[in-house]
């Protein structure tokens, strides 16, 4: 009763500060809010059962991603920004996917049973053997190391590949001092 | 040699042509001498291979599994060969006087495209199935742009794009898809007596295709699709030459007569409903274009809308459906082809000798240049259709054919437009020589010999056609024949 | 008892309608990447609210606990917010690049100069 | 023992190379060293295209795990197919980056082959996993990996360009991954094959129906799919010449078959069929991408947004096999998918040779650039036929047998639009042509392009020859890789 309370609490505050982030005056206040944002999805995933990935999340969403976007508006901050105007392309692509995905989520299970498709098929077998073929309590990690070690080793190569990127865009030559 | 190398040569020979061509660009006259021995060599292979009579199969690619590219001799090919190959002789000749006399530049990239499109044209001439002539069709086209874009200036430029953008529209937006739904239809394209489309197509899918290749063969000319031809009038007259006689009009109903007899089958499409159609739209051009001819006074201008009347003559005949119809569409073919170069050689002479284009300047002319005038009048008697030339018998057989099919509306339109032929050629000669020269220009003669002695030579063809006419129907008859299954 | 039936996924919907609203809507281009990154969370919301089960424990093994959550989810949301916080420093990394080659980050003003 | 892991090698192997190559110091010692690696690549590819054609399907477990709990490794004949088309351009586009690329980054030039040879290793990635979300990890590896090339171009503007593509690549990744987490909550599994036994009793229902639409938008964006190419023509203009050439004959390709592999080999036929409007509103997307692609591309100034555009006509091409929904269309589209690499590829090589010498690749830059530079432009020349789709050259060969598929679904308005756009493809590439002839002014001397500039230009160019010459084996092995790949689908 108590989790439904908090999950629900949490879920309307997400929302309104994600809310909060697009609206906000500056850009200063939009990357702050972000940061609180990324936290109370943090939140959201520790009710949820996700605790590695809450963990995660506040480390590296409301930590690194937010110290990133403070980072970059130092160097190309104090441009004042046009007002908002309502885009209305922009709101119609965005009502009709809503829609949709209204549409199709409709026909999911309900969250949280415990017979869900999702739940029946690879899952249990995680849950169920890898303490004895892993020997980590802890499944995720288990999965992540060992089942799944291969989605592991491409994101280690993704953040590689940005961190490469990263460095090549912000070193060496520049082609606007040639121009 | 076996009939197959004599066949291969009909490639190798303009290739090596061009080769030889463009190693000797330095030396005009030894450029000159490869050119006019690649001709030779290549007139003696054509009556070669037509002279063994046999009919090999030169497969030269499989592009796509099942698919191949053939090259097999049938009669009307060889006929086509034929005219192609002998005019490129004397238009060569010409060409050498009249490039000189005209201080032409580029006249290397000039000779080295000629021989490619001559060797096209022996492809179309020689292919066995619809796909190699596609390929054969497209690679004329595109080696005759820098030939009616010579100049390089703004108009010859625009000429040649209106000349491109018709002819590979009208190839790649109709040809192509009807010859792709041949294909598909038949299960095949190869060329064979009475057609491969009988029995499994319906009248009115058979309508629409042969629709979609009588406008697809944009050089057939037929309207809408004539446009390209007056505009390449800004080429040299060498080059009009080429478009007009040897290769390229000429391939253009060439294709259609092709795929009336071997793909559709004159029996089959008589009961065709668009057949009629088209009949009329033919017709129609043939008119249309004599009387656009008649207004002009621009004497290129003139031959062009007169060739695109004649064209139409031989879709007309091809589409009046039946033996001695056919037949007159060969030799029309034929016809067309000695008379209508006689005329673009003449206006060259006329142009490289006194500088004049239009009609009316042309008062009293022919006492300056009498052997010219004269193989012009030769020429346009053949053209109206008036004895002793062969233009007189090919249009005579077109009227027979038009007869014994019971088609009136020919029978129509042949009378009508053999009158204003008349109407647009003889005003011509009778300026040339009987009015007097009003203004009093530069002193001139007759043109370089050169090109003199090329245009007696074909107004002569025009004369002696009319009796070598019996060996091209002897030759064709059988062509004509095949498929009547009684 | 509430039950919450698929209340979790409305407010995803929601959440990736506003961050892709932002995203398109808003010219800044840091904005456009706070955009993506709202549109993104929703996304591994949705994935963890798959992977929920109610009164299931966090997929820690423990003696005496009968139901876990779905611990695959989680893994696949552990590497996708990975890439997503990679993406966004490459992002930022260009619009660093593309202040010090313009002197604007808002894409408006830079539709404007064409070159 | 490296024949048994050859299936893995041919992915680990230029990703082992990447931080090599990163730390490699000077100019072209990285462009050597990512050659050498993508020769390795190319072997290892043509040893697997050998096995796939005896065993059918290979299967590989990673980590020894089997699938569906771990992650697995399938290669059938259409992965081999594409694999082999990745590795040859692969292949031929490297030495030529290792001069041209080289060149326009100077000392980092160890940074930007890793980064392409990172590019590859996202795309064969893809390619080679049976894995779903393995589809998305290699997806965004090589999307990041060629944001970061385009940035390298030359002007300003490849920032913007590589930026808007940036924002849009991950709008569609991120789609693949909502449509994926839809079929998870539905299936609870991440295998493709699993999935794929697992979709029928779900067919036309509307949870599978929005998974489907996530998933083609998402790789839709990938691909350049009409109207979701707004990214494409800016960042191939922009783009470094060799990257051009490398991402214009592959990257969308790649996209394309995940699509394919989606539609096919997970959905299936039966799903696809039941979801209303689905085959037509992928046949007007293909058609609105030939027409559009092909008038857009009718009024370009740059000869790279020409081919840029022209490759979402293509694209549109290859989506029409597809969205036919017959194993002939499929076939079609493969067929194609492998030629367009073929002939963009030749395309965008001799125009990065031509920017090379004449610094730009403006339309009126360009001006008599085929009295300059004969060899390289008779190589365009043969690409731009092949795009045309003439015999005898690859491009043909594609456009006969989509037309043929089409012809066979009676569905004449699509055999018209791919007319029209054949038509215009020939009037967008004749302005190229007339420029490139026209004699300027003032003719500059004969300048022809470095023979290593050349050389892998006219390789390409000859390749849409030969297989404009005998289209046998590659039209079977795609008639194969549609029969078993919409054979397992229903």
């Amino acid at each position: 009763m108590i989790e439904e309370l908090i999950d629900v609490l949490l879920l309307v505050a997400l929302l309104l500060v994600a809310l909060q982030v697009i609206g906000s005056r500056g850009l200063l206040a939009a990357i702050m809010t972000f940061g609180a944002f990324s936290l109370v999805c943090a939140g959201l995933f520790i009710t949820l059962d996700a605790v590695d990935v809450a963990f995660t999340e506040a480390a590296v969403g409301a930590g690194v991603a937010t110290l990133l976007m403070l980072a970059a508006l130092r160097r190309c901050g104090g441009e004042p920004e046009e007002s908002p105007r309502v885009h209305w392309g922009g709101l119609v692509t965005v009502l009709v996917l809503g829609g949709l995905l209204v549409w199709g989520i409709r026909d999911l299970p309900p969250v949280g049973l415990a017979d869900n498709p999702a739940h029946e098929h690879v899952a249990p077998r995680y849950l169920e053997q890898s303490g004895t073929e892993i020997g980590i309590p802890n499944v995720v990690t288990s999965v992540l190391a060992s089942y799944r070690g291969f989605d592991t080793l491409g994101e280690v190569v993704v953040i590689f590949t940005a961190g490469l990127g990263v460095w090549l865009l912000l070193s060496g030559r520049r082609p606007e001092e040639e121009e | 040699m076996s009939s197959m190398d004599w066949l291969a040569c009909l490639l190798w020979v303009p290739a090596l042509g061009v080769l030889g061509i463009v190693a000797a660009r330095r030396h005009a006259n030894l450029r000159e001498s490869v050119t006019l021995v690649t001709a030779l060599a290549l007139f003696l292979s054509v009556i070669q291979l037509a002279a063994s009579g046999e009919s090999p199969r030169w497969v030269l690619a499989e592009p796509l599994p099942g698919l191949e590219l053939v090259l097999s001799p049938e009669p009307l090919g060889l006929m086509f060969g034929l005219i192609a190959s002998g005019l490129w002789i004397v238009t060569s000749i010409y060409a050498f006087g009249y490039m000189r006399a005209k201080h032409e530049s580029h006249q290397t990239r000039f000779y080295a495209c000629f021989a490619l499109s001559i060797g096209a044209a022996m492809g179309i001439a020689m292919s066995a199935n619809l796909l190699t002539l596609f390929v054969f069709y497209e690679v004329l086209t595109l080696s005759t742009y820098p030939l009616v874009a010579h100049h390089g200036d703004d108009k010859a430029r625009a000429g040649a794009r209106t000349y491109l953008r018709i002819l590979l529209g009208t190839s790649i937006g109709l040809l192509l898809p009807a010859i792709i739904w041949t294909y598909h239809l038949a299960a095949g394209g190869d060329f064979q007596p009475g057609g491969i489309l009988a029995g499994r197509v319906d009248a009115t899918t058979a309508g629409l295709l042969l629709a979609l290749y009588v406008l697809g063969v944009g050089k057939a000319a037929v309207m809408p699709v004539h446009r390209w031809l007056p505009a390449a009038m800004v080429a040299p007259t060498p080059v009009s030459a080429l478009l007009h006689a040897v290769a390229v009009v000429k391939a253009g109903v060439f294709v259609i007569l092709k795929v009336v007899v071997y793909v559709f089958g004159m029996e089959f499409l008589a009961g065709v409903p668009f057949e009629r159609a088209l009949l009329w739209l033919a017709g129609f051009t043939v008119l249309a274009a004599s009387l656009v001819a008649l207004r002009q006074d621009n004497l290129k201008r003139l031959l062009a809308y007169s060739t695109i009347g004649q064209l139409s003559y031989v879709v007309m005949a091809a589409l009046t459906l039946g033996a001695t119809a056919g037949l007159a569409a060969a030799l029309h073919i034929a016809a067309h082809a000695v008379a209508k170069i006689t005329l673009f050689f003449t206006a060259g002479a006329i142009y490289v000798a006194s500088g004049k284009t239009e009609v009316s300047q042309l008062d009293g002319i022919g006492r300056r240049m009498p052997v010219t005038m004269t193989a012009f009048a030769v020429a346009a008697l053949s053209m109206v259709g008036l004895p002793p030339t062969v233009g007189f018998i090919s249009k005579w057989m077109i009227l027979q054919g038009a007869l014994e099919a019971d088609q009136l509306f020919v029978v129509t339109v042949l009378v009508i437009s053999t009158g204003l032929n008349a109407a647009y050629f003889m005003p011509i000669v009778h300026r040339a020589f009987f009015r007097e020269e009003q203004s009093v220009p530069k002193n001139h003669g007759e043109a370089p010999p050169p090109m003199v002695a090329a245009l007696v030579v074909t107004a002569l063809l025009t004369l002696l056609g009319a009796l070598a006419a019996d060996a091209l129907i002897a030759m064709q008859s059988p062509v004509m024949l095949a498929g009547r299954v009684e | 008892m509430i039950d919450l039936g698929l209340y979790n996924y409305w407010i995803v919907i929601a959440l990736m309608m506003s961050g892709l609203y932002a995203l398109i809507a808003r010219g800044n281009l840091i904005r456009k990447l706070i955009g993506l990154n709202i549109f993104q969370a929703s996304v591994f919301l949705l994935y963890i609210s798959v992977g929920f089960v109610r009164d299931g424990a966090a997929p820690i093994l423990a003696p005496d606990v009968e139901s876990y959550s779905n611990p695959l989810p989680h893994v696949l949301i552990l590497t996708a917010i990975v890439v997503g916080v990679a993406t966004t420093a490459l992002g930022l990394a260009l619009a660093v690049r593309i202040h010090g080659a313009y002197g604007s980050i808002d894409d408006d003003v830079l539709d404007r100069q064409r070159d | 023992m490296i024949l048994s892991h050859a299936q893995v090698l041919v992915v680990a192997l230029p990703l082992l190379a990447v931080p090599i190559c990163a730390l490699l110091p000077g100019r072209r010692l990285p462009g050597v060293f990512a050659t050498l690696v993508a020769w390795a690549v190319l072997a290892l590819a043509l040893l697997l295209m050998q096995e796939v054609s005896a065993a059918g399907v290979l299967r590989y477990q990673l980590g020894g795990w089997a699938p569906p709990w771990g992650i697995e490794y399938r290669l059938d004949r259409l992965a081999a197919l594409v694999q082999l088309l990745l590795a040859l351009i692969a292949a031929v586009v490297l030495p030529y980056a290792a001069r041209s690329l080289s060149d326009e980054v100077g000392e980092r030039s160890g940074g930007a082959f890793a980064a392409l040879l990172l590019l590859l290793t996202g795309l064969l990635g893809i390619v080679a996993t049976g894995d779903a979300f393995n589809v998305f990890v290699f997806l965004e590896i090589s999307s990041l990996a060629s944001y970061t090339l385009i940035a390298l171009g030359r002007r300003r503007r490849a920032l913007v360009a590589s930026f808007r593509y940036l924002i849009l690549g991950t709008v569609g990744a991120t789609f693949f991954l909502i449509g994926l987490g839809l079929l998870y909550a539905l299936t609870g599994t991440l295998n493709m094959d699993d999935l794929a036994a697992r979709m029928p009793p779900l067919a036309g229902s509307p949870a599978a129906t929005t998974a489907l639409f996530f998933i083609v938008v998402g790789l839709g964006l990938k691909a350049a799919m009409f109207p979701l190419h707004q990214w494409l023509p800016d960042a191939y203009a922009e783009a470094p010449p060799a990257v051009s050439a490398f991402m214009a004959a592959t990257s969308t390709k790649v996209a394309l078959y995940a699509l394919a592999r989606f539609l096919f080999g997970v959905f299936g036929l039966q799903q696809l069929t039941e979801v209303p409007m689905l085959q037509e509103g992928l046949q007007w997307l293909a058609v609105a991408g030939m027409l559009g692609g092909s008038i857009l591309a009718l009024r370009a100034a740059d000869i790279g947004r020409i081919l840029a555009l022209s490759s979402v006509a293509q694209v549109g091409y290859i989506l029409l096999g597809f969205a036919l929904l017959s194993t002939a269309g499929v076939a079609a589209g493969l067929v194609h998918l492998f030629n367009h690499a073929l002939m963009k590829g030749a395309l965008f090589l001799a125009l990065g040779a031509m920017i090379h010498r004449c610094g730009g690749g403006e339309l009126a830059r360009l001006e008599g650039v085929g009295h300059r530079m004969p060899w390289t432009m008779a190589a365009f020349m043969v690409g731009a036929l092949s795009l045309i789709g003439v015999p005898l050259t690859a491009g043909f060969v594609g456009k006969w047998y989509l037309v043929s598929a089409v012809i066979d679904q009676s569905a004449w308005w699509l055999v018209a639009a791919i007319l029209v756009s054949s038509i215009l493809s020939v009037f967008y590439l004749w302005r190229i042509v007339e420029v490139a002839y026209r004699r300027p002014a003032v003719m500059p001397p004969r300048a022809e392009a470095p023979l290593i500039l050349l050389l892998p230009t006219m390789l390409l160019a000859l390749a849409n020859l030969l297989v404009g010459l005998n289209s046998s084996p590659l039209v079977s092995w795609a008639e194969a890789a549609s029969l078993s790949l919409l054979g397992t689908g229903s």
